[in-house]
């Protein structure tokens, strides 16, 4: 019993020092991690609507229609409402693609921005290239896009990135998604 | 920076390290079960990365496969050499103190010296080959040369000769008798480290079937017999042999064999010589001398005889004074 | 959730995203353990084993203990500590309770606690935010995965026992490029979940 | 041994990853860039140094039977530091090796080294030492990380080479970094059997 | 007797099979679809089949100086492996594609394992799953039959839904004689089948592995497509399924030996083919079938011996 | 009718139209005979003769007292030369050698037996015994030892061996065109001893003209059947025999009496009925010198202990350069490195192949082609027992049943890289039989 004790208590002075040390270390830590997570959530944000300057967070109404739908921001510069950002997770490649969107107010996408995601490098994972998500910019909420794989696209229509259609056509489906709330909705 | 937001990570891990520290140590007395203490002392000398590395799982796997003698003590990649030689104490594999043994293959009928009788087509393997009439060499007692051995040697000491022999490295090889197991021939046996003459026949024939079967066969003449001066060769089996106790390297034995069955290095060959400054002209000596290679009086200077020297040191052994060296 | 999304994570961790083929974790026991069928076989199960409890007690641990107190960053430690105590533990309790049972999976446990594949299923299921059964599932999942290719890859191993494989390739180079066709062999299965 | 050669030894003579085999996930998990095998290596050098020199300085107060929970104790804080000074000054790197950051705790190297050389040696040696697997494991993964980055990607650290390159893809995929690790072995066998002197085959 | 006898295990006589004759007989059944192959694609499968060939037989040539081994080009498997592969590139490859595929098959598949029979995987689906993985925009350019090469897509693209809407079905005597997209060599199904009759005939290969493979694919897709049976003759005639089931499921070299082994591998085949094309990221299964049950393919060889005569149980 | 059979086998090239069409001719009377005294498994022979003896066709020349062995007797009439160790068809063994005098002088111990009907079973095996039957199919075990099983072991049919799947190999086929009726009373001596009432003659298909000749001579014999049997090889091995005529599987490791079975050669049986009928022992056999390597191929009858050399110099001498000589068929016969042996009692064939056809190709990598597995007659996987033993994993190649090979050799034939199948599962099988003796001793 004696020896139970004592194992006991030397591995909880260990614990207890290593517990002691995280604690502290987190302490200075805590700050600079928050402030990089805000920072850089509001920086993702106005990547696609650099309008804004504020954001507020709203809730989503009816989430049940709207499966792939995780955030709506409401983007605001000097108190006026400039337009919104979304977030959606459709299904990709391989897993779910991560995709953030602006729509200002008079309806025009202002940006696409791809987040996390586990599309195949060099393939899909182009979907975060200018060259793919800039085709976004612009496109108004009257339509649906839709992916082309050749031939010049037409307004409503986004060129694939060759060889990962299918990460194509889930950013586009995850825009698409966007739009229709913000039609449903946000109007 | 707020006192809790120490005190509860203390408080939490704090108490895991408790209750995980305490309970594993009563679960170890509760639940223990007696085990080779073998195994925890090799598992104590194991570096304890858990690698895999072995084969084994775990390093407790490790240790009590080697403990059951199904791995070996240098089994483990990560193991310093120090730890290598640790395991191995542990389990009684220390070198033996005496002299180190060594395999010899004990046959000199390479293919020019034991013709073949018929051509064998079969796989390069000397027990397959030992199937077919034993081989398809004349002498049924010789190496076959087709290699099983250097197959299974884990050290790469063995190597097939252009006569078609299987020849041993001495300083490759350490005695640990794969090669020996494998021979389907029976023809390598141990021999001391040092040893520079060696009987290479194994043919228990009678002197005249040797005689048709292999030009450098072991004729049973004994003419070995008798020219040794140290009565170390032993006769028996129509064959003759090496007691390596008794054994001198004087090579006289190999100088004399009509056959050349008998191996010497006779490079490696010594001669006595005399240091005249601690000499005391005692003809120990001489007196000792098996071929009256030392020529010399009391009280006079002694002197050898080069060209009957034959290096077996018995002077050296008996002079009083160490007054002579072999060189 | 769903049987279908269970099934979907269970796909996923044996064939999609394979614990050692695409994920690459547990590694070390990948290659230290697959010289022989029969060792791959009990190595699996044992893994299967560990890597459900681990999971358990993790998410335990995590959503009871952790989470509450914001403690979240205590994680790693935590879920290391629990790990090991709970192999040795179950190691011991194995060991005396069925030596049999001991001389089938015993051997394997010690390896596990040091074992990317257990605390990277432990970590994964809180990061995907999995409740309870799901995590289960997950765990399930992923060591079936572990356990398949193990076995699998060790079967190649004993046939490479018998080919003629050039000098400089014996040993973890033909290993590793073995695994590496394995590996290829598995991106058939992208993009079914 | 003296400083110099435990040094050394870590670096070549023993490196982990190309000598003992050891820490085989990170290795080939996030090697797809050059920039990721050096955080990576550079990560777990730091937990290294950190954990040896602890647990070389402590040794003697750790009674065996629980001398592994101790140590995993120990390199478990060692890593959580460096996983939340990663998080706060480095969030990129942190987000590109995601989970190997945490995992770094099992990896073999670190408790091997603990067991088979901290608990055993004092505490500069064990920083010679900690300083040499690490440097060597960082060599190693860089090796790996450029390889698959320039193959793999046609860039290095990010810029590209010779833009009419058509990468090939594979390296940067799990394929990729088996078969290359793979090859690179085969190719120090070579070395080591030419250098021995031994017939090639 | 004047010259000495010969002595060597019985038997003293030797069947007159042989490789070389196995692999030539492999080579003249693939013949009818390289013909068909060339009159489709014209100068895009002349080019992806000589720089595949070419490509392996010069890899094998060279690897083997390197390793100091007999060179074995002449028992025509690397021809089989270099046919194979370019049966399994698109003809608007660039011609690198197939070279870099070839020396891959040859030198990592098949070599460094110890040569011809110590592969595990096939070589030529190996080199293929790697050519698609590194090059997938290069490996997946269908062009139309006929001289003036246009892109277009291949059936089974068009049956998942893959293919831009306006792409139409070919008709099925197009996808019999092959007058489709798709890889150069796998488009005639008609004239694989032709060359595998040859090969049963010949007793290269047993219909075993072909017809449980073809089978259990028809069968699943019957079923999974709701028993729509024009669906599951496109699914079985297009796409690799003939060529796979043929020529690659049934290499000796990655398929089990034993016969109990081979009808499980084919099953396996066939239900991940069909899984995959189903439900995958690719409108087509077959390698990546192909490849998985050659992974798994010593551990069914494992355990599936034939029962041993007079076995007790 | 379908034609019975077993599974797996193969078809080798028949060789058999050098001699098929060719009548048994008596050899002439050797000048000097070499007698082995080990010519069957088992016990070997004490000389019963000095040099200098004089002895008797048919005299018994050695016996021994276990009771696995068979004795020997004299082929010829003359004088005992020497007593000495030669090479033999099968190594070494102690042989006596006669000078024939020529006079081929019955020894008076040849006497007819009585009615075998008023035989008791255990004069029948004495009978046989003392005849020194040995079975001439094959291994050469004792006959009498085979037809006495233990006595918890009953016994409900025999079979006679006349598949003669061996290639090249004519002798049994001449035998029952020529003696059906000696073969037909020596079966009917073996059921008697015993006591069985229901015998099979297997016998291939390609000889139908033997097949009408033995339905001919068993059509008044109660019990007795011929069995057709389809063309393979190894159709004749006693375990696939007995499948094929019974359906009946010998356990693995088993010997046939386990499925109350016993098989014997018809040679054997022929020279049990002319033992019986004119009390002569098992002193001559018939053999098939065969070949392109042999200038004029028959079927011979030979005595046992004349030189191989003197039987082809008979035969027109060889043909082209020798290769390869052979005692028995190409499947399973053993080569020889000189034809200054003797024949035994087990020489079924004297086979020379001119040294083109000896010269066997080059093995190369296994392509995994299965061939090996498919016509394996007892299922074994032939590839990987063959790598296990050239790697020295002999564990391994004992877990997968190598000591179950029957050693026919169809792998190695059929196998397209040539690889030495059989040759490697021999060095197994001894390998691991020498592993087992060595730990039984320990
Ligand atoms: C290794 C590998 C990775 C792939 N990764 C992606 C990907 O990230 N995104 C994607 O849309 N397709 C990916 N693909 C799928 C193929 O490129 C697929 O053929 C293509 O996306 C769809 O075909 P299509 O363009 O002909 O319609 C990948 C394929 C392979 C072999
Ligand atoms: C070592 C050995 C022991 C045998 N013992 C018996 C036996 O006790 N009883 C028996 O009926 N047959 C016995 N046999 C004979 C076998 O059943 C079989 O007939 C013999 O091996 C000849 O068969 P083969 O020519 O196919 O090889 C024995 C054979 C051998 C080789
Ligand atoms: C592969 C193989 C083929 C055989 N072929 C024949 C054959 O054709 N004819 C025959 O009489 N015995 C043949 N035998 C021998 C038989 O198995 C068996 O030993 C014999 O018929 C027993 O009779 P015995 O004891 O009278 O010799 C063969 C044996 C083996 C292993
Ligand atoms: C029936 C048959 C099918 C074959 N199929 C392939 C194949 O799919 N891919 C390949 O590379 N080689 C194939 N080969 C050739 C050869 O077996 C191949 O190079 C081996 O895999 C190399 O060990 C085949 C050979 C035969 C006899
Ligand atoms: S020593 Fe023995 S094993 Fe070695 S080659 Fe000679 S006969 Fe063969
Ligand atoms: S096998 Fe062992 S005993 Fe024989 S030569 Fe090699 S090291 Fe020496
Ligand atoms: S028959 Fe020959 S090539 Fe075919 S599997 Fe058997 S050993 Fe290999
Ligand atoms: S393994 Fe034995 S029984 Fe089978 S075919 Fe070969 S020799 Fe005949
Ligand atoms: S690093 Fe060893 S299992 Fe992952």
């Amino acid at each position: 019993m004696k020896e139970i004790t004592r194992l006991g208590i030397i591995l909880l002075i260990i614990t207890s020092i290593a517990a002691a040390g995280l604690g502290f270390v987190n302490g200075i830590t805590e700050g600079p991690i928050d402030e990089q997570q805000r920072l850089a959530d509001i920086e993702a944000r106005r990547q696609v609507l650099p309008e804004a300057e504020d954001f507020e967070q709203l809730d989503i109404q009816s989430p049940e229609k709207y499966a792939i739908i995780t955030e709506v921001f409401k983007g605001t510069a000097g108190g006026n409402e400039t337009g919104y950002t979304l977030k959606t997770v459709p299904g990709g490649y391989s897993g779910s693609v991560e995709v953030m969107i602006g729509i200002n107010s008079e309806g025009v996408v202002t940006g696409v921005n791809i987040g996390n995601h586990s599309e195949t490098p060099g393939l899909g994972a182009k979907a975060s290239d200018e060259a793919f998500k800039g085709q976004y910019t612009g496109k108004t909420t009257d339509y649906e896009l839709e992916v082309i794989k050749s031939g010049t696209p037409s307004d409503s229509e986004i060129a694939a990135i060759s060889g990962a259609t299918i990460t194509s056509r889930a950013v586009t489906s995850g825009v698409n998604e966007a739009i229709r709330y913000f039609n449903e909705n946000l109007k | 920076m707020d006192i809790t937001s120490i005190l509860t990570p203390v408080f939490i891990l704090g108490g895991m390290g408790l209750i995980f520290g305490g309970g594993l140590a009563y679960a170890s007395q509760k639940f223990a079960v007696k085990i080779d203490p073998r195994i925890a002392a090799i598992r104590d000398a194991l570096p304890g990365a858990n690698c895999g590395g072995c084969g084994v799982p775990g390093c407790d796997g490790f240790a009590s496969a080697v403990a059951e003698g199904k791995a070996p003590a240098d089994g483990c990649p990560v193991a310093s050499e120090e730890a290598v030689k640790a395991i191995a104490s542990i389990m009684g594999q220390e070198v033996s103190s005496g002299e180190k043994m060594v395999a010899r293959v004990i046959c000199a009928g390479g293919i020019n010296n034991s013709k073949e009788s018929f051509e064998y087509y079969g796989i390069e393997d000397c027990k397959a080959a030992n199937m077919f009439k034993g081989g398809s060499k004349n002498c049924k007692y010789g190496c076959l040369g087709l290699g099983t051995c250097v197959k299974v040697c884990p050290f790469d000491a063995i190597k097939i000769s252009e006569d078609r022999l299987a020849v041993i490295d001495p300083d490759k090889c350490t005695g640990c008798g794969k090669c020996i197991e494998e021979c389907p021939k029976n023809v390598i046996a141990m021999v001391p480290y040092g040893q520079d003459v060696h009987i290479d026949c194994n043919n228990k024939e009678k002197g005249k079937e040797v005689k048709q079967k292999c030009e450098v066969g072991c004729i049973g003449c004994q003419i070995c017999v008798k020219a040794c001066p140290f009565d170390a060769i032993i006769f028996e089996d129509n064959l003759a042999r090496i007691d390596y106790d008794k054994c001198k390297n004087c090579m006289v034995c190999a100088q004399k064999c009509p056959t050349k069955a008998i191996y010497a290095n006779f490079e490696k060959r010594k001669k006595a010589e005399i240091i005249e400054e601690k000499c005391i002209q005692c003809t120990i000596c001489k007196k000792n001398c098996p071929v009256e290679a030392i020529e010399g009086e009391v009280k006079q200077p002694h002197k050898i005889l080069e060209d009957k020297c034959i290096g077996c040191g018995i002077c050296e052994e008996k002079c009083p004074k160490g007054a002579i060296r072999m060189k | 959730m769903s049987a279908a999304g269970l099934f979907v994570i269970l796909v996923s961790g044996i064939l999609v995203n394979n614990f050692v083929m695409s994920r690459f974790l547990g590694i070390c026991p990948f290659l230290g353990v697959s010289k022989q069928v029969e060792t791959a076989v009990g190595m699996s199960m044992a893994v299967t084993f560990v890597m459900t409890l681990a999971s358990i007690i993790t998410y335990l641990v995590q959503y009871l203990l952790l989470a509450p107190l914001g403690l979240e960053y205590l994680q790693t430690i935590a879920f290391i500590l629990v790990i090991a105590a709970l192999v040795q533990f179950v190691e011991m309790v194995v060991q005396k309770v069925s030596p049999t049972l001991y001389k089938a999976l015993g051997v394997y446990l010690p390896l596990i606690t040091t074992n990317c594949a257990v605390l990277g299923v432990a970590i994964l299921n809180i990061q995907s935010e999995y409740n309870l059964i799901e995590t289960i599932v997950n765990a399930i999942g992923a060591s079936i995965g572990f356990g398949l290719v193990i076995i699998l890859f060790a079967g190649i191993r004993e046939r490479l026992e018998i080919a003629d494989v050039p000098a400089v390739f014996k040993g973890f180079p033909i290993a590793l490029i073995t695994a590496s066709l394995m590996s290829m062999a598995f991106l058939g299965f992208a993009g079914l979940v | 041994m003296n400083f110099g050669k435990t040094l050394f030894n870590g670096i070549a003579a023993e490196n982990p990853v190309f000598i003992q085999m050891l820490g085989m996930c990170p290795t080939l998990a996030v090697t797809t860039s050059a920039i990721n095998g050096i955080g990576m290596g550079l990560a777990t050098t730091a937990v290294l140094l950190g954990s040896n020199i602890v647990i070389s300085a402590v040794k003697n107060f750790i009674p065996g039977k629980i001398r592994i929970p101790a140590f995993i104790v120990v390199i478990a804080t060692f890593v959580t530091i460096v996983g939340l000074l990663m998080k706060a000054f480095v969030p990129a790197l942190d987000k590109a090796l995601g989970l190997f950051i945490p995992l770094i705790v099992v990896n073999c190297i670190i408790l091997g080294r603990a067991e088979a050389f901290a608990s055993k040696n004092s505490v500069v040696k064990s920083i010679a030492d900690g300083v040499g697997m690490g440097i060597g494991f960082t060599a190693a993964l860089f090796i790996l990380g450029a390889l698959r980055e320039i193959i793999g990607a046609g860039t290095i650290f990010g810029t590209v080479i010779y833009s009419g390159y058509q990468p090939a893809l594979i390296m940067i995929l799990p394929p990729g970094a088996f078969l290359l690790l793979g090859l690179l072995l085969a190719l120090f066998n070579w070395i080591s059997i030419k250098k021995a002197g031994g017939e090639n085959r | 007797m004047e010259n000495k006898l010969i002595i060597s295990s019985s038997p003293h006589i030797r069947s007159y099979e042989s490789i070389d004759k196995i692999m030539r007989d492999v080579v003249i059944a693939l013949v009818p679809a390289l013909i068909a192959s060339i009159y489709y694609f014209r100068f895009g499968a002349i080019k992806v089949l000589v720089f595949s060939i070419l490509g392996a037989v010069l890899t094998e040539a060279v690897i083997q100086k390197m390793m100091k081994r007999p060179v074995t080009i002449k028992d025509w498997s690397a021809v089989v492996t270099g046919i194979l592969l370019a049966f399994n590139i698109p003809a608007s490859a660039p011609w690198w594609i197939p070279l870099i595929g070839s020396a891959f098959a040859i030198a990592i598949v098949k070599q460094i394992f110890g040569g011809l029979g110590h592969n595990f995987m096939n070589p030529a689906l190996a080199a293929r799953a790697m050519l698609l993985a590194s090059w997938p925009v290069q490996m997946t350019g269908w062009v139309t039959t006929g001289p003036d090469a246009v892109s277009t897509a291949t059936p089974l693209a068009i049956l998942g839904g893959e293919a831009d809407p306006s792409a139409v079905l070919p008709s099925l005597t197009d996808v019999l004689i092959g007058n489709t997209g798709g890889c150069i060599g796998e488009t005639s199904a008609l004239f694989l089948i032709i060359g595998g009759i040859y090969l049963v005939y010949k007793k290269v290969i047993t219909p075993r592995i072909p017809l449980v493979y073809i089978g259990t694919v028809a069968v699943l897709t019957l079923i999974l497509g709701s028993f729509d049976f024009t669906y599951m003759v496109y699914q079985v005639f297009s796409g690799g399924l003939i060529l796979g089931a043929v020529y690659m499921a049934t290499d000796y070299a990655s398929s089990p030996v034993t016969p109990k082994g081979q009808i499980i591998f084919a099953l396996g085949c066939g239900i991940i083919t069909t899984v995959i094309r189903i439900y995958g990221g690719y409108p087509e299964g077959v390698s990546y079938s192909i490849l998985f049950m050659n992974v798994a393919a010593p551990v069914i060889d494992k355990y599936t011996s034939p029962r041993v005569f007079g076995e007790v149980k | 009718m379908e034609l019975r059979t077993f599974k797996g086998g193969i078809h080798p090239p028949h060789g058999k139209s050098f001699t098929e069409k060719k009548p048994i001719e008596k050899a002439n009377e050797p000048k000097i005979v070499t007698i082995p005294l080990q010519q069957h498994i088992g016990a070997p022979c004490q000389p019963l003769v000095e040099v200098g003896d004089k002895v008797k066709v048919g005299q018994k020349i050695g016996d021994a007292e276990a009771f696995v062995s068979a004795p020997i007797h004299s082929s010829v009439s003359g004088e005992v030369k020497e007593i000495a160790q030669k090479h033999t068809p099968t190594g070494q063994a102690t042989c006596i050698v006669i000078e024939s005098d020529g006079k081929d002088d019955v020894d008076e111990s040849v006497q007819p037996k009585a009615d075998i009907q008023e035989l008791s079973k255990e004069e029948i095996l004495k009978a046989i015994r003392e005849a020194g039957i040995t079975g001439m199919g094959g291994a050469a075990f004792p006959t009498h030892v085979k037809l006495s099983p233990p006595p918890d072991k009953e016994i409900d049919t025999v079979i006679l061996n006349g598949a003669e799947c061996e290639p090249y190999l004519t002798a049994d086929h001449r035998l029952m065109l020529e003696d059906s009726d000696m073969i037909v009373y020596g079966m009917k001596v073996i059921m008697k001893a015993v006591n069985v009432k229901t015998g099979y003659i297997g016998i291939e298909s390609n000889k139908p003209d033997a097949i009408k000749a033995m339905e001919e001579a068993v059509k008044d014999e109660a019990g007795i059947e011929v069995v057709p049997l389809r063309v393979k090889y190894p159709q004749g091995a006693e375990k696939q025999l007995i499948y094929a005529c019974t359906k009946r599987e010998v356990p693995s490791g088993k010997l046939p009496m386990e499925v109350k079975v016993v098989v014997n050669n018809l040679g054997t049986a022929a020279a049990i009925g002319n033992a019986f009928k004119t009390g002569m022992p098992l002193i001559e056999r018939i053999t098939s010198v065969t070949g392109s390597g042999i200038k004029e191929p028959k079927n011979l009858r030979i005595k046992v202990g004349t030189s191989f050399k003197d039987i082809i110099d008979q035969c027109g001498g060889y043909e082209g350069k020798t290769g390869k000589l052979i005692m028995g068929g190409p499947m399973m016969g053993l080569a020889q490195f000189t034809d200054e042996i003797p024949c035994i009692k087990g020489t079924s064939g004297i086979l020379v192949f001119t040294e083109e056809e000896a010269r066997l190709p080059e093995p190369q990598n296994c392509i995994r082609c299965g061939k090996c597995v498919e016509v394996c007659p007892i299922g074994l996987m032939p590839l990987y027992i063959s790598a296990y033993s050239l790697n020295n994993m002999l564990d391994k190649a004992e877990e997968i049943n190598a000591l179950d090979c029957i050693e026919c050799g169809s792998c190695s034939f059929t196998c397209p890289s040539k690889r030495p199948l059989l040759e490697t599962i021999r060095v197994a099988k001894s390998e691991i039989n020498a592993r087992k003796r060595k730990q039984q001793q320990k």
